[in-house]
């Protein structure tokens, strides 16, 4: 049984959550729009807070928040000229985009929800200590992360290259 | 390896190919091919008078020559090579129809190097085909024998060759894959449950472990995939606008040669490998051979082209071949190979009489033509002799091959194929109105057009090329027993038994 | 009441959708990055209840958001760095303008 | 015997073909004809050779008290179908076939020697081919012995086809005329078309008795049995047996063994130019006129009538198959006597009279019967084979005589020319005479008998072939007066007067009416009969006289005299006679003249029906539907690529939105189909 | 912790290693030694190649961390087939890396396409889904930069924008259903989710995990319908680019996928994905040669036809054993060779003259002989023609499949065989353009570049040989052997 102040966290989180992802996607204006996502993030973090991972939630507020919804603005000021602010939508293409968001949601919320082990609560578990997560990030034995993080460095090396190069002027 | 003949047939044609990829001007190519091909006819004969020889000393085994190389080990996969009467016989007609055909393409524009470098590729894929017993070998050369045809037909060819070439390609093409699953299919079935699966032809007859089910489905497919070749109705169409298109020399070639690919497909691979399943299905394609014998026959008397009267005939005698193949008696499959010996001279004959007329006259419609007897007798008489050999005047190829055929059908116990010999028997009448038509238009009556009085009569290497063929065609219809006799022993040592037949 | 683990799933399946329907409707190319993002966001949510809910023992699936979100950033790098290039290029971000190659 | 002798029979006209046909263009004229002429002459003489032997020398192995026996001089294996079923090519010696080989040498010796005159023209010029039309002529005449000594049905089968080559060839001799090139095609066409039947016939005689040999289907009689039929009693048996236990015993109302017989039947009717299938024939006569004395009058066209005599035991086991030989035979004999009456070109009346001749043959053949006077029909009709082919090949060599001179084939062109060329005069009425069955010419002695067989087997034959006997006379002697009667000849200006020809044709005429005068007297009875048993205790010159059925010679010698002089009174001289008797049958003379349309129903089965609703639309069918369904293939796939190439269109959440369902249909169908 | 483990992973350390030098050569030479930075980096990669067949790396069966990561010949084996192919890009791109437009990119060109080469060694050696994505997205993303090369091409920006935009896409679809696999499993290392796969009883959230899985990863195989990217991407990058995507990605996507679906899905094979792939097989060649058909773009042509080869590499998944995986490696062995003959005429051809459409080839014969050679060649290899290699990998692709034994897999293959007709029609125009058509040729005659020439002759070598030449394909069907997949 949870906590009734969980209960409303929890509501009001994802109410915000399935909000702001539809005004996301719907917004007329670009700057809005990245602006409904950074409030997405922000309770996105907030799920992994509750779920008790908290570094994840700091990554999260830190990488993407702070990084990329930044990043979004910047080059939504870089591009934007007057008057593509407001972008009018065919209406073909939104019976489209709405008919693959449907069976999407049907497809993969039935294959949710005739799974059992969806309706389990959450088992009791302590907070996650950095110590532990250190330990798995830098560990070379089982469920321990050493080779996806030199991998992903390397991953991010490239990307900066790759970055650089299609930026660069010429 | 080497130390077996058979391999001969392979490496000559290669080391002309290297011969032409050296020469330098015209007259290196023809010493090349002109050599290289002599050195085939030789080889061809030794290997006749020494597999005679080996018989006459007792040898009874199915296939002489036997040799086998290991290629893809692990699959099994060799280069296995072997003969028999029949083969041998193909690779006789195989060496005099390059022969010939090398002479008949003697001033070849463009390209001479390049028509012969494919010519030859061509050629080894043909005789790569009737030395191997491994289904791999035998599938990769019969396709090596097809692919040149396009670049044949499409480059040195006339009229509309891109569209034909195109065609042809893809017809064959489309039979060979129906080929390649049969093929992969009774590779699968080529061992009893456990056994060492192979691809050797006579490993797998041995084995005799493809059971019946299978051998429905794999039938269809293998006989199919050679049929199209085979020119069998209504996987024919290719045939006509092939090889009106095609230059002489490949015309020759494939009328001559690569046809009986078909023929000696259908025969070595799916009823010698099948037999119940032949037994059971051949009623199915005799009709349809039956079919192709008469139809093509009939379609051959409103053509208008030479070539393509001469290919509809093909369609109607190559249709015979299948048709007597799958009589399953050993009268009628004598009959079908020397039918397939026959026509492929014959035809080879024709096409490259057309393609001299052609060459004189500038148009292949008979109705432009006439009295050419006049003008080119000995082209005309040539001509004549193949059309009547074609109708199966005795004495020339096509009567004993022919009658071989009927007399053989005609033994089958069942009604049906009795009463589908008959049928098929009408061609004969057919053949004689479709041959007469162009012979007297052709060659006969006045002269139509008043240019062709200045053309001239065959030069020395046509005269040559047709000469060669029509002592073939006259040897066969002299002296039939001796081919008979060659190619029966086969069906007697190997096929007694399995089909059950006297 | 239970807050289960679907409780979790669903928002995190609309987010999805979401996310889908944006990529297919909006013109402008950064909206559509965007959208992209909620759609990572998603299966990071994904991730972690099913780890938090079902697995509580490991932390695989926190592991995986974690690597998920460095390379969500890198690919966004990546592609802002692509489309202020093709905007350069063309002087506008309209996927619909991107149609030169087709059939 | 040796065989030697028989070997080269054959041997010599086969190397004059090959060597004229090879090196022909190389020789001059004169050398390539006497090369021809003295190669037959040499056949010629081994033939009679041969012949002597057979009949006269006694041997055991020809003769056997008073029967003659079938001998196999030699026999060698040509192609092997099965173990019983082979090929041979051999020589078989027996009295038909001994007959055939006098007549065919003599008859192709003196065309030879003929034809040196006659390829010529009136100055000395060779006509263009004159060494092809010899190596021809070779070829043929080493076809036809080839067919005659045949010892097995295939081998005949072989030489069949080989004739009908020949045949062909000769016919087109002329090949630059568009009438000579489309002659020679129908006449092989036509016999084709025969011979497929023949074909079958011996697909299926085969089949059911298990060998080719004639010796195995109608065996020489056994020494002491005094069998009904040749065969021995067992092979007879065993025949019939064969064909009666066989799983088909009874196909479409007749026995199979009727009907193979009746399918052989009709390869002859091709080759002899039996009613349904004689349409060749006529047109055949634009060969030259030598070819058609040979070929068309003497010897090829009684291949047909050879055929049936040599299968004649088996014939005689279904009688069916007889009586219709006998109606095929005497509708025909009919037919062409009555189209013979009108034509005007005397080739062709020549070659309607052959047909009428060789329809005699084959119902003197249909009618024997072994009870009736010892099968004479038999006899009658190889008689009237040796007799028919010599006055006929005088008849046609006068013809082309006359051809030769007067530059036409008309007898409008000819009239009255008795003054001008008296010996081919003589000739023609010696020649008309033994046909027509004035006594003592040949063709009285054979008519009669075939008469006089006819008579033992119905009335209604015998009245019906008397009748046509009668015919035959009168337009026989109407042709002769025509020609040589009827009016002054004209001769055209700068034209000289028709004369006679050189010696190396008139030669030959001499010689058959000599032949043709004294033929009648050869007691046929004891060299050919059905059973090789003689007829005759005793020969003399005379023994045919002797012999004959005075009631029925009578009889047909007034028939044919009334004919001939029916025939005085309306064509000796220019007279309206011949007018008003066309008037009076309109409708039968215009039938009559354009035989009885025969050609034109045969043009419209074969281009309207044939031509136009077979071939055509299966050509028309193989390109647009067989092959336009190929093309179809590749154009349907043409299309298909053309239709979805709206999938690739350009547009990025397009391609996203076809990624998407693609994968969400991929997953939702799986889970249907298995959960 | 035992970073000695590090040490199993031979084959990536060296080619970091080879990347590390090349990005300080290129990073830190003075200007006046830059200009051998190619010739530097072909030499170290050739070395680098030429070591990973070395008998001192051994036939060791290796797994590190704890089994995230593992190692065995055939792994070392499918590398080194993409050693040789990426040695063979490197040297057919020389002459356009140093064309005054890409000289002062060529660097990064190097590097990037180093470090994608290492995102396919991960996919191929990964045991983990982490490290898989990992290295599914460092052979993507940095490929978006490359194709994004050719600045002063619009196209390249277009198709830039495409394949970056798609790819991430796919990759979150993709990791939707990993995040379903991690519900159902508990765990994202291959052997635990195989084992938990095999006792589970088969579920509509697996199946839709498998989906988006396969989703995933056909989009990297372009298998349809995930391949709409592939024809712009294909047309707009660069050529030496388009090269690399389409003989050296597509090579390893196909090997992980086999890996995948037989690892890791390997127990509902007969339940769940035979299905799913047979029906992608039919559509992926079926609609891939359909649209090739009528193209007139050589590039994007290309792209149709590797779409449809994909769709024959991935019969050697659907067989699911020891020979279809052999036949599948050998496949894109000599798919490496065909395709990369192929381009390497194209891209000798665009580099002179800017052409890259089919018309322009029309009468190629008559001025270029040995570059329409080389294309025919690669052409026939392509439509499987003896006895050229095309034809072995195509005989024994099937043969694998076919191994299998249903009757439904004959009539895949049969629907297989009659599509290569289809195929053969459409690589016979190019062999038409080049020698039949009568135009005059558009391209005048030219020498190509030496390292173009030594790309051909080494990719003709290849068509000519590996078939022939058996030990190939015998030496693969024994590692296969060994692998102990199935």
């Amino acid at each position: 049984m949870e906590s009734v102040g969980s209960i409303i966290m929890y509501f009001i989180i994802a109410v915000a959550i399935i909000v702001f992802s539809v005004l996301t996607v719907t917004t007329r204006k670009i700057l809005r729009s990245a602006t409904y996502l950074l409030f997405t993030l922000f309770a996105t973090a907030a799920v992994y807070f509750m779920m008790d991972y908290e570094f994840l939630g700091a990554v999260q507020i830190a990488v993407y928040a702070g990084g990329i919804v930044v990043l979004f603005v910047f080059s939504i000021l870089l591009t934007s000229r007057p008057g593509d602010n407001t972008e009018k939508l065919a209406s073909r293409r939104r019976v489209l985009g709405l008919t693959a968001a449907v069976a999407m949601l049907l497809v993969a919320g039935y294959s949710l929800v005739s799974r059992c082990s969806m309706f389990v609560s959450r088992p009791e578990m302590g907070e996650i200590d950095m110590q532990q997560v250190g330990t798995a990030l830098m560990g070379t034995g089982y469920g321990q992360y050493l080779l996806p993080f030199e991998a992903i460095s390397v991953l991010l090396l490239a990307c900066i290259i790759g970055g650089i190069v299609v930026a660069r002027k010429r | 390896m080497f130390s077996n003949v058979l391999i001969y047939f392979v490496v000559i044609p290669l080391i002309m190919l290297l011969g032409l990829a050296l020469s330098r001007n015209m007259k290196q190519i023809r010493t090349v091919a002109v050599v290289g091909s002599s050195a085939l006819i030789a080889l061809s004969v030794w290997l006749l008078v020494d597999y005679l020889q080996l018989r006459a000393a007792g040898e009874t085994a199915e296939m002489l020559y036997v040799g086998s190389w290991a290629w893809f080990k692990p699959l099994n996969i060799n280069l296995a090579v072997g003969v028999d009467g029949i083969s041998i016989a193909m690779l006789l007609l195989s060496s005099i129809i390059v022969f010939a055909g090398s002479f008949a393409s003697w001033k070849i524009e463009p390209l001479p190097r390049q028509f012969f470098l494919w010519l030859i590729l061509l050629s080894v894929g043909v005789f790569g085909f009737f030395i191997s017993i491994d289904l791999f070998t035998m599938f990769m050369f019969y396709e090596v024998a097809l692919i040149p045809m396009y670049l044949l037909i499409g480059v040195w060819g006339s009229g509309n060759k891109e569209y034909s070439a195109m065609k042809l390609t893809l017809m064959l093409m489309g039979g060979s894959a129906f080929l390649m699953l049969g093929i992969i299919g009774i590779y699968y079935h080529s061992a009893p449950e456990g056994g060492q699966l192979t691809m050797n032809l006579l490993e797998i007859s041995r084995n005799a472990s493809i059971d019946k089910g299978w051998q429905y489905f794999l039938f269809p497919m293998t006989f199919v995939g050679f049929g199209v070749l085979g020119a069998m109705f209504p996987f024919h169409t290719w045939s006509p606008d092939g090889h009106a298109s095609a230059p002489t020399a490949v015309s020759m070639l494939h009328a001559g040669v690569l046809m009986k690919l078909g023929g000696y497909g259908c025969f070595r691979v799916a009823i010698y490998l099948m037999p119940e399943a032949a037994n059971d299905l051949a009623w199915i394609f005799l009709i349809l051979t039956g079919i192709s014998v008469v139809y093509g026959a009939f379609s051959a008397c409103v053509q208008t082209d030479l070539k393509y009267i001469n290919a509809y005939s093909s369609v109607s005698h190559c249709g015979l071949v299948l048709f007597a193949i799958l009589m399953l008696n050993t009268t009628a499959m004598t009959g079908a190979i020397m039918q397939m010996l026959s026509h492929g001279l014959m035809t080879a004959l024709f096409f490259a009489l057309i393609g001299m007329i052609y060459g004189r006259t500038h148009t292949r419609d008979i109705r432009q033509m006439g009295g050419l007897m006049k003008i080119m007798p000995f082209l005309a008489v040539c001509y004549v002799i193949a059309g009547m050999a074609s109708l199966g005047l005795p004495g020339l190829s096509g009567f004993v091959a022919e009658m071989t055929i009927f007399v053989g059908s005609f033994q089958h116990t069942d009604m049906f194929h009795r009463v589908f010999t008959i049928v098929a028997c009408c061609s004969i009448v057919i053949t004689a109105v479709y041959i007469l038509r162009v012979v007297g238009k052709l060659l006969f009556g006045p002269v139509q057009d008043e240019h062709h009085r200045t053309l001239t009569d065959a030069t020395w290497w046509e005269r040559l090329s047709t000469i060669t063929l029509i002592i073939c065609v006259a040897a066969i219809g002299c002296f039939p027993n001796f081919f008979s006799d060659l190619i029966k022993f086969t069906f007697n040592t190997s096929f007694a038994q399995l089909l059950g037949m006297n | 009441m239970e807050i289960t683990l679907l409780y979790y799933l669903i928002p995190s399946l609309i987010m999805f959708c979401c996310g889908v329907y944006g990529f297919l409707t909006r013109k402008n190319m950064i909206a559509i990055l965007i959208s992209l993002e909620l759609m990572l966001n998603a299966v990071d949510i994904n991730f972690v209840v099913f780890n938090r809910f079902l697995f509580p023992g490991q932390m695989e699936g926190m592991f995986f958001t974690l690597f998920a979100i460095a390379i969500a950033a890198a690919e966004t790098a990546l592609a802002i760095a692509i489309i202020i290039n093709v905007f350069r290029a063309v002087k506008g971000i309209d996927v619909r303008d991107l149609t030169k190659m087709k059939f | 015997m040796d065989p030697i002798i028989p070997i080269l029979i054959l041997a010599i006209p086969l190397c004059m073909f090959l060597v004229l046909g090879l090196f022909g263009n190389k020789m001059s004229h004169p050398i390539a004809g006497i090369l021809g002429t003295a190669g037959m002459g040499v056949t010629m003489v081994l033939a009679y050779i041969t012949a002597f032997t057979y009949f006269f020398s006694g041997a055991p192995q020809f003769i056997d008290g008073d029967v003659h026996l079938q001998n196999i001089v030699f026999n060698q294996d040509w192609l092997q179908f099965t173990d019983s079923l082979v090929i041979r090519l051999g020589f078989l010696l027996d009295p038909i076939s001994a007959l055939m080989l006098v007549v065919i040498t003599t008859i192709s010796f003196m065309v030879h020697l003929y034809s040196n005159g006659y390829m010529r023209d009136h100055h000395g010029v060779w006509e263009t081919g004159f060494q092809r039309f010899y190596a021809f002529l070779s070829l043929f005449s080493f076809s036809m012995l080839g067919l005659v000594v045949a010892t097995n049905i295939f081998q005949m089968y072989i030489f069949w086809e080989l004739v009908g080559a020949s045949s062909y060839l000769l016919i087109g001799f002329y090949y630059t005329k568009p009438s000579a090139v489309s002659a020679s095609k129908k006449a092989f066409i036509v016999t084709r078309f025969a011979d497929l039947g023949f074909l079958i016939g011996i697909l299926i005689l085969s089949f059911y008795t298990g060998t080719f040999n004639f010796t195995d289907l109608t065996s020489a009689p056994v020494a002491g049995m005094d069998g009904v039929y040749q065969v021995s009693g067992e092979t007879a048996a065993g025949i019939r047996n064969i064909f009666q236990t066989s799983a088909a015993p009874i196909f479409m109302g007749g026995s199979v063994m009727t009907w193979a017989l009746v399918l052989i039947f009709m390869g002859g009717m091709g080759k002899s130019a039996m009613l349904p299938l004689h349409i060749w024939l006529p047109d055949a006569m634009e060969g030259p006129t030598p070819v058609s004395a040979l070929i068309h009058a003497a010897t090829m066209v009684v291949a047909g009538v050879y055929l049936v005599a040599r299968l004649f035991p088996l014939y005689l086991m279904e009688v069916t198959s007889l009586d219709i030989i006998v109606v095929v035979g005497a509708l025909t004999a009919l037919y062409a006597a009555i189209v013979a009456c009108t034509q005007v070109d005397i080739k062709r009346v020549l070659a309607f009279s052959t047909i009428s001749q060789i329809a005699f043959m084959m119902v003197s053949l249909g009618v024997a019967r072994p009870e009736f006077h010892h099968g004479i029909g038999y006899m009658a009709g190889m008689f009237h084979l040796f007799t028919h082919a010599m006055f006929k090949a005088l008849l046609f060599l006068c013809a082309g005589a006359l051809i030769h001179a007067i530059g036409s084939n008309d007898y409008t062109d000819m009239h009255g020319l008795r003054k001008y060329m008296p010996v081919t005069h003589i000739t023609f009425l010696i020649g008309c005479l033994a046909i027509a069955g004035i006594i003592p010419f040949a063709g009285f002695f054979s008519k009669d008998e075939i008469l006089t067989a006819c008579f033992g087997n119905s009335m209604v034959w015998y009245i019906w072939m008397s009748f046509v006997a009668g015919l035959t006379a009168f337009y026989m002697f109407r042709l002769y007066y025509l020609i040589f009667w009827w009016k002054e000849h004209k001769i055209h200006e700068g034209h000289h007067a028709p004369h006679d020809q050189p010696w190396t044709m008139t030669l030959p005429l001499v010689v058959l009416a000599a032949i043709s005068c004294v033929a009648g007297f050869v007691p046929f009875g004891n060299l050919v009969t059905w059973n090789g048993h003689n007829m005759f205790d005793h020969v003399s010159f005379l023994t045919n006289l002797e012999n004959l059925d005075w009631s029925v010679a009578v009889i047909s010698l007034l028939v044919a005299v009334a004919a001939i002089a029916l025939a005085t009174v309306m064509y000796k001289k220019e007279n309206p006679m011949p007018e008003r008797m066309r008037r009076l049958m309109p409708n039968l003379w215009r039938w009559s003249r354009n035989r009885f349309y025969w050609d034109e129903l045969y043009m419209f089965i074969t281009h309207k029906i044939i031509f136009n609703l077979i071939c055509r639309p299966i050509a028309w069918f193989d390109r647009h539907i067989i092959d336009g369904s190929m093309d179809g293939m590749a154009y349907l796939a043409q299309r298909a690529s053309y239709a979805i190439r709206g999938l690739q269109s350009g547009n990025i959440q397009m391609y996203v939105w076809v990624y998407l369902i693609g994968a969400l249909l991929l997953g939702a169908v799986t889970v249907i189909c298995l959960i | 912790m035992d970073y000695s483990q590090f040490l199993a992973m031979k084959q990536e350390i060296g080619l970091l290693v080879v990347f590390l030098l090349v990005f300080l050569y290129d990073t830190f030479m003075p200007r006046r030694s830059q200009g051998g930075l190619s010739v530097f980096t072909i030499i170290l990669f050739a070395v680098f190649t030429v070591w990973g067949f070395m008998p001192c790396m051994g036939s060791c069966a290796d797994s590190a961390f704890a089994g995230m990561y593992v190692t065995s010949p055939v792994m070392m084996a499918i590398k080194g087939i993409l050693n040789v192919g990426v040695l063979i890009v490197l040297i057919q791109a020389n002459k356009w890396a140093n064309s005054e437009i890409q000289i002062m990119r060529r660097g990064e060109f190097y590097e990037l396409l180093l470090v994608t080469l290492f995102g396919m060694y991960l996919m191929i050696s990964a045991r983990h889904f982490l490290l898989f994505v990992i290295g599914l997205e460092a052979a993507s993303l940095p490929l978006a930069a490359m194709v994004a090369f050719d600045k002063n091409h619009y196209e390249s920006h277009e198709a830039a924008v495409k394949y970056i935009l798609t790819a991430v896409f796919s990759s979150a679809i993709f990791m939707m259903g990993l995040s379903f696999v991690y519900g159902l499993t508990g765990s994202l290392y291959f052997s635990t989710i195989a084992s938990v796969v095999a006792l589970e009883e088969t579920s509509a959230m697996l199946i839709v995990a498998l989906a988006f899985v396969v989703a995933g990863v056909g989009f990297k195989l372009s298998l349809v319908p995930f391949h709409l990217w592939t024809a712009d991407v294909y047309q707009g990058a660069p050529t030496s680019v388009t090269s690399y995507l389409s003989v050296i990605s597509k090579g390893a996507a196909a090997f992980a996928f086999l890996v995948i679906l037989t690892q890791v899905f390997g127990a509902v094979y007969s339940d769940i994905w035979e299905w799913m792939l047979y029906a992608l097989v039919i559509l992926t060649i079926t609609v891939g040669n359909l649209f090739a058909l009528r193209q007139t773009n050589m590039k994007r042509f290309l792209a149709f036809s590797s779409i449809s080869q994909a769709g024959y590499i991935m019969l050697g998944v659907v067989a699911c054993n020891a020979m279809g995986m052999a036949s599948l490696m050998y496949y894109i062995l000599v798919y490496v060779f065909s395709n990369l003959a192929a381009f390497g005429v194209i891209q000798a051809i665009e580099n002179k003259t800017g052409k890259v459409g089919m018309a322009d080839y029309n009468g190629l014969h008559k001025t270029n002989p040995w570059l329409s050679f080389t294309m025919m060649l690669a052409m026939f290899s392509l439509a499987g023609i003896p006895p050229f290699a095309g034809f072995f990998s195509k005989f024994f692709i099937f043969t694998g499949a076919i191994a299998q034994g249903s009757i439904a897999i004959y009539v895949l293959v049969l629907i297989a065989l009659i599509n290569t007709i289809v195929s053969l029609f459409y690589y016979l125009l190019v062999v038409k353009a080049m020698y039949i058509n009568p135009e005059q040729p558009v391209v005048g005659a030219f020498r190509s570049a030496c390292s173009e020439r030594i790309g051909m002759w080494i990719c003709v070598a290849g068509i000519i040989g590996l078939g022939i030449v058996s030990c190939f394909y015998d030496h693969l069907l024994e590692l296969s052997g060994t692998f102990g997949l199935f």
